[in-house]
């Protein structure tokens, strides 16, 4: 036999010293899990295809029964369907009979789903209503007798949409919604959707050459906001002397970052931001004229949930960011800009306008997409270093200040409960 | 009023402008860049993706040439970027005369290299651009960027 | 839960949930082996360079002695060479030194082969014959007393050549090539190449993106040849109320799809498929002008041998087309176009204007390639889902009509033999 | 008979031959490709590797503007392909006079970009052509698309 | 001395040139690239970085015809590489008159295609160059081919 | 020692079949050794990150304090950094927060470093100077009290310079460099480096596809120069038949290839030699116009320093050639073209043109590029098959001939022996 060490060869990986996470916290974090194919892997099932609620979409994507979505949970292609009863389901995007992509454009609409290949005909919920040939042809062939159309449908997700935000789960008893979120997020969450009609402005993608958790390490840590984003600082749109909180619901792997209105910025707390640039100022300063329109002081809220969801509300613009993960050294992140359908013109222009902040040549996005590629390639080459996340403490607590790098923190102590780790 | 025609000498006027429009942008010469534009202007870049489902959202858009001025400050002074440079590559420069200038369809890519990588294409797709004379030159008036790919590897840092 | 084999799943693969093939028999065949990276290197020494036959080439390739031609079995570079005494031989594309390949082109001729980097040098039976400085320079120098040059030759495979078709094996013992078609393959095998000298009418080369076996899967299918290819139904050069038949040899590695002359379609018959289309008409019809050129009824045979070759007759467009596996997610499709010597000047215009139907931007061959994809995109991220081949029942035997999968049932029952899976 | 000369106003309007070829294809308005070759005409496509070796083999092939338009109707309602779009890049447009009309040598390149996947190149060669003045326009009397790699990215869905 | 101005005649004959460039080295045929230069001349091909950072270092340096003529012939009788083609795509040529001719400035990406190989971009980048009139036709006396990428795909075989 | 983990990491790989390096000497050499994934990230640690010392740059490139030069050793990003002290100091490329690059193009200038996401201050010894809102902000937030600024400067590597030559080291005692490079090695460098100060000229890099130990192979091996580079040999300027010597330190792991001048090509010497053409020659022989300038009679001398670094030293036509592997079927080589800064200005233009043989256009490294890319072609397929190595035998030692390829046999020996093959 050729290969007599092909069982010994890959060894039992979690065992091994390099691949372990020694401290007893996460004020410490080894640089081999933004890495390693198997972590990720296992991150394909446990994180993505796990126990609880996915993003996929938003209902006003698919307004009109027949319409579809193509999206992905982890690597995985679903899609969304807007039945003939006007339900949104979710569906692996592969065909019962052999596997092919049913949807293969980003967006469509059809009265049944046909694949091409074999012409395995679906309706609007998913249930196989044709085969071809079935009972054979002339007396010759077709499917055994004991093929029953109800047994082949697509392989359907549990749903739960909220507010015209469409959540999918690979799970077959997907916890409560309200109680996966918990009470904190969920106020946050329907903040913003706050079950006004939403309109859909437009997407854009990147490809990030990251690891999908620097992005939401990136977004949960409102340390780097102040000190990143010269723009952010420059135009008071994000300052660290601003009110300010960090929230988590219970377990950690959902959190809020929460900027308020606050005095304009004092020498003395300016002084540690190199970045503040008092002379900077826009020769079109249409480009920033934000209104106020969510009730409370916060002038951004910044959501992040567990496993593939940023909510994003800065100012007036407004955006769900996707991550699709792709392979352990890249992902895309999906924007799907919007506003709501009772948006006078001035608003939606004035979203459209502040949309320069975020994207892939956004104002502030642009920072956080180059430093997360600057993080990879620094992360990459050393897996046996680590990251020291000891801002604010150690601890997984929520916050009041910005100062702090706890809701990352939190994020890894439930990371590593899911992954075993 | 009767539409001018596109001579020769225009096509290459119009040519000229493109070509400093390239050579502005793969210099690295950004501050050259609002300049080739009227004071009151318009430029967007957007998916071919948004454009074609009618939805408005660009991922850069600028309404006047302060605007892009301003856009211009913000990667020299507050933008953060690992370092790159851009080639332009525009072609099938097709002029039609309208009611104060010209409408500019054209094909471009624009191929990037980062530092310590392979040059690769960051960019493809059309321009629908709108021509005026002003101040004695061709400027744009408006441009609009339609880029093929949805998907952008990374960043956008440059204009396209 | 869905995925209760999730911890067993790497560590000893084959042991392990995932990576089994559950079912007795091969009316399902899971996903994980399109994308297995061990699996396709196994493959590579079992399949590829197993006991059998593989394809490398025509003989009409390289008519003169001197001529060679590079090709690869499996992912292993060979090249065919004409030798001086007018045979073809097949040899390992690597200099016996230290490896560099002698055959950079596609094609080429000489009178011996130097290898650029020290000029060792072969003649045209792969015979080393000239070693630099081999006795050294003034003294000092060259190779060991005991080196011999008639142990240094190319590594040479065995050849086996059927009326202009050449084949090669790893192996040492390769089996009689009669007996490892079967009777029946032969028979069909020596339909279109009957003796004449074939002529090569050009090239086309595909990369497709999915895992070789479907490639496999396409061909033995004779099933989506009614449904998918609506070119193909519209004008009547396969149809599925046409007389058909699926033939395999013994062991089921090999197949044949016919298709033979029929009445036109009932209504009845064609009820089943939407692809057909009563109005498509060509403007010219030039295009498809087929006249009958081999004996018998059939119009169209295609013919799978393992591991990496079709014979395609479709009316009278004649290809070889070749298997090159490129990674367990890609592979090269080389097809070799070509008619007969004593072919007249319609007949080869009748063979080019016909070739549109086939390769990359074929009427036919494109709807293929471009399912193939579409299947490695919905199954690559569900390794442990399956596919079901249940058409015609879950038998492996011949079937006289095409609404069957029993030909790929065949040869996975094979294959799963070989792999030992 | 005197060649004619390749005018400035002739180059133009060769030019505004290739554009329009470019825009028919990137546009996806496929029904204005064959409207840009004479009623009797050659289009073909093979690789550089059959062209040197003077093997006939193209992968498509028109011997008329009938095969051609067969084609655009057989993508439209016949074949299966995910969807995707192409980008041109012509240049090096070189124009010499023969009998009835003009020799044309050009290079191009072609991107393609599908869904969901970065913009990447599809395919680069030169194009062997003859042009004839026809109904008062330039059409396309016979195009040869000699692509450098054998080698095709899985499909050519749309003629180069 | 007054500048020439740059006539639609000029600029279809400095096309002209780029365009014999390209066609040369696309079809191999080497040995009318040193005819399109003045027997005094001289080519360079540089990194972007190395010219940036003002370090005289090229990866090809020829000061006369003559040894463009003698690159040539090692490409041909000394040199091993693997068979491949190239494809040029050269744009945005801009001229401006100078004391004895013109320089001009032009973009340009080739393509390279191996064999069993898909097509991809071998390198991008400008051409800084110096044309006269010489012997009644346009000429290179100098060339510079700044590329973007200091990183090279492996080899360099043929001229940019 | 820094991964004591290392054994276990991998299985028992080292004890398989297939990955055995079977031969009692190296005058065979197993095809694995050049694709096996799990040998690459084990060299990244034992070659790369080993007990020696490894090649980063000339001081020359960072004249002035505050100068950086961002480079790599094996696949890990460390930065050159010459201090306020006038000292050249080595650090990993990242931040010690969480690990983004801080020199991120080629060359820099700068009076501290500041990380972009959150403005860590290192000053230019590497030490950890500002770390914004370290003691919170308001009374909120901040470091740990804990937190030591000395206990989180930049990872900082062992560095020594030797005429302007600079060597870092990841060990925590890597030897005495003179002991490391041994009284030969030792000589040839000084040779060239002899203390006067440089002038670098130029770069060019080369993404070369194969496997880094290949290009040690190619300079190591005198044999192939006067076969494979017909350029060379047909201008005189390397011959088979020239005196020259092999030379290595005492373990094998540096050596120097020397070659002498010697008389004109007798008409038996270059009988074998194919490659010698006598009726080339130059149009303009401008390019070819080499000078002494060095003592001795040595014309050529090409030194190989372990594990990172060839010294060119081609009649006038000095470069550093950094090797970078990017992969096991890939590196970077990087060239660092150099004069003397008192070289006037004929010698410069002198060596500007004699480059014309280096580089990727290079008459005579073009030819090793393309060699070492078919190797990788014909190995990567064949990892079970072995180059032969035995022109001069099998021994690893000293000789005074080219016909040999002992200084590959003698760095495989020693290679063996850091890896435990
Ligand atoms: S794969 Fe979908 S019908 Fe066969
Ligand atoms: S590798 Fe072929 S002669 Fe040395
Ligand atoms: S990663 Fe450098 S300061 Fe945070
Ligand atoms: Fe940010
Ligand atoms: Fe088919
Ligand atoms: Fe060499």
């Amino acid at each position: 036999m050729r290969h007599p060490h092909r069982l010994r060869r890959r060894g039992l990986w979690h065992l091994t010293g390099t691949k372990r996470w020694s401290a007893g916290d996460t004020s410490r974090v080894p640089y081999w899990i933004y890495t390693d194919p198997e972590l990720y892997r296992r991150e394909q099932e446990l994180v993505f295809a796990g126990t609880g609620w996915a993003y996929v979409g938003l209902e006003a994507e698919l307004p009109e029964p027949g319409e579809w979505k193509r999206t992905a949970i982890g690597e995985r292609p679903v899609f969304l369907l807007r039945g003939d009863d006007g339900g949104v389901r979710v569906f692996e995007n592969r065909c019962a009979h052999r596997g092919v992509q049913l949807c293969r454009a980003s967006f469509g609409r059809a009265t049944e789903l046909v694949c091409p290949y074999h012409q395995w005909t679906y309706d609007l919920r998913g249930r196989l209503i044709g085969v071809p040939f079935r009972r054979g042809l002339r007396g010759k062939g077709g499917m055994p007798p004991d093929f029953k159309l109800e047994a082949n449908g697509l392989t359907e997700l549990r749903v739960h949409a909220r507010h015209g935000v469409v959540f999918a789960s690979f799970a077959a008893e997907p916890p409560d919604f309200a109680d996966w979120l918990g009470a904190a997020m969920l106020f946050y969450f329907d903040r913003v959707f706050d079950g006004r009609p939403l309109r859909v402005l437009g997407y854009a993608r990147q490809l990030v050459p990251s690891n999908w958790k620097l992005m939401f390490e990136n977004i949960k840590d409102p340390y780097h906001a102040s000190l990143l984003h010269v723009f952010l600082v420059s135009f008071g749109l994000f300052r660290a002397d601003n009110p300010s909180r960090t929230l988590m619901d219970g377990t950690g792997r959902h959190s809020c970052l929460i900027s308020m209105r606050g005095d304009p910025a004092s020498a003395a707390d300016t002084a540690e931001m190199r970045s503040f640039k008092r002379d900077f100022a826009l020769r079109d300063p249409t480009l920033l004229d934000p209104v106020r329109e969510f009730p409370g002081e916060a002038t951004v809220v910044m959501q992040t949930l567990w496993p593939n969801l940023i909510v994003q509300q800065q100012s007036n613009t407004l955006a769900t960011r996707q991550l699709v993960p792709r392979g352990p050294e890249a992902f895309e992140l999906v924007w799907t800009f919007f506003g709501f359908a009772d948006d006078d013109e001035a608003m939606t222009r004035r979203r459209l306008l502040q949309a320069n902040l975020m994207g892939p040549a956004g104002y502030v996005s642009l920072d956080d997409s180059e430093v997360m590629q600057l993080s990879q390639q620094g992360i990459s080459p050393y897996p046996d270093a680590q990251g020291r996340l000891e801002m604010g403490g150690r601890g997984t607590g929520d916050e009041d200040h910005i100062v702090t790098e706890a809701a990352i923190r939190a994020f890894y102590a439930y990371y590593r409960g899911v992954m075993e780790l | 009023m009767t539409p001018r025609p596109v001579t020769p000498e225009v096509r290459a006027e119009i040519q000229d402008l493109y070509d400093a429009y390239a050579e502005a942008l793969d210099d690295g010469e950004l501050e050259r860049w609002p300049e080739l534009f009227t004071e009151k202007c318009r430029y967007e870049a957007l998916p071919r993706e948004n454009f074609e489902r009618g939805l408005p959202l660009a991922v850069i858009l600028c309404e006047s040439r302060g605007m892009l001025e301003d856009r211009v400050a913000a990667l020299r002074r507050t933008s953060m970027y690992a370092p790159r440079s851009v080639r332009h590559l525009i072609s099938h420069i097709r002029a039609t005369p309208d009611a104060d200038g010209f409408r500019v369809r054209a094909n471009y890519a624009v191929l990037q290299t980062r530092v310590d990588a392979l040059t690769e294409i960051l960019s493809a797709g059309r321009y629908l651009d709108r021509i005026v004379r002003d101040e004695g030159r061709l400027r744009f008036r408006e441009k609009r960027v339609i880029f093929d790919s949805v998907l952008v590897p990374n960043s956008l840092v440059y204009p396209l």
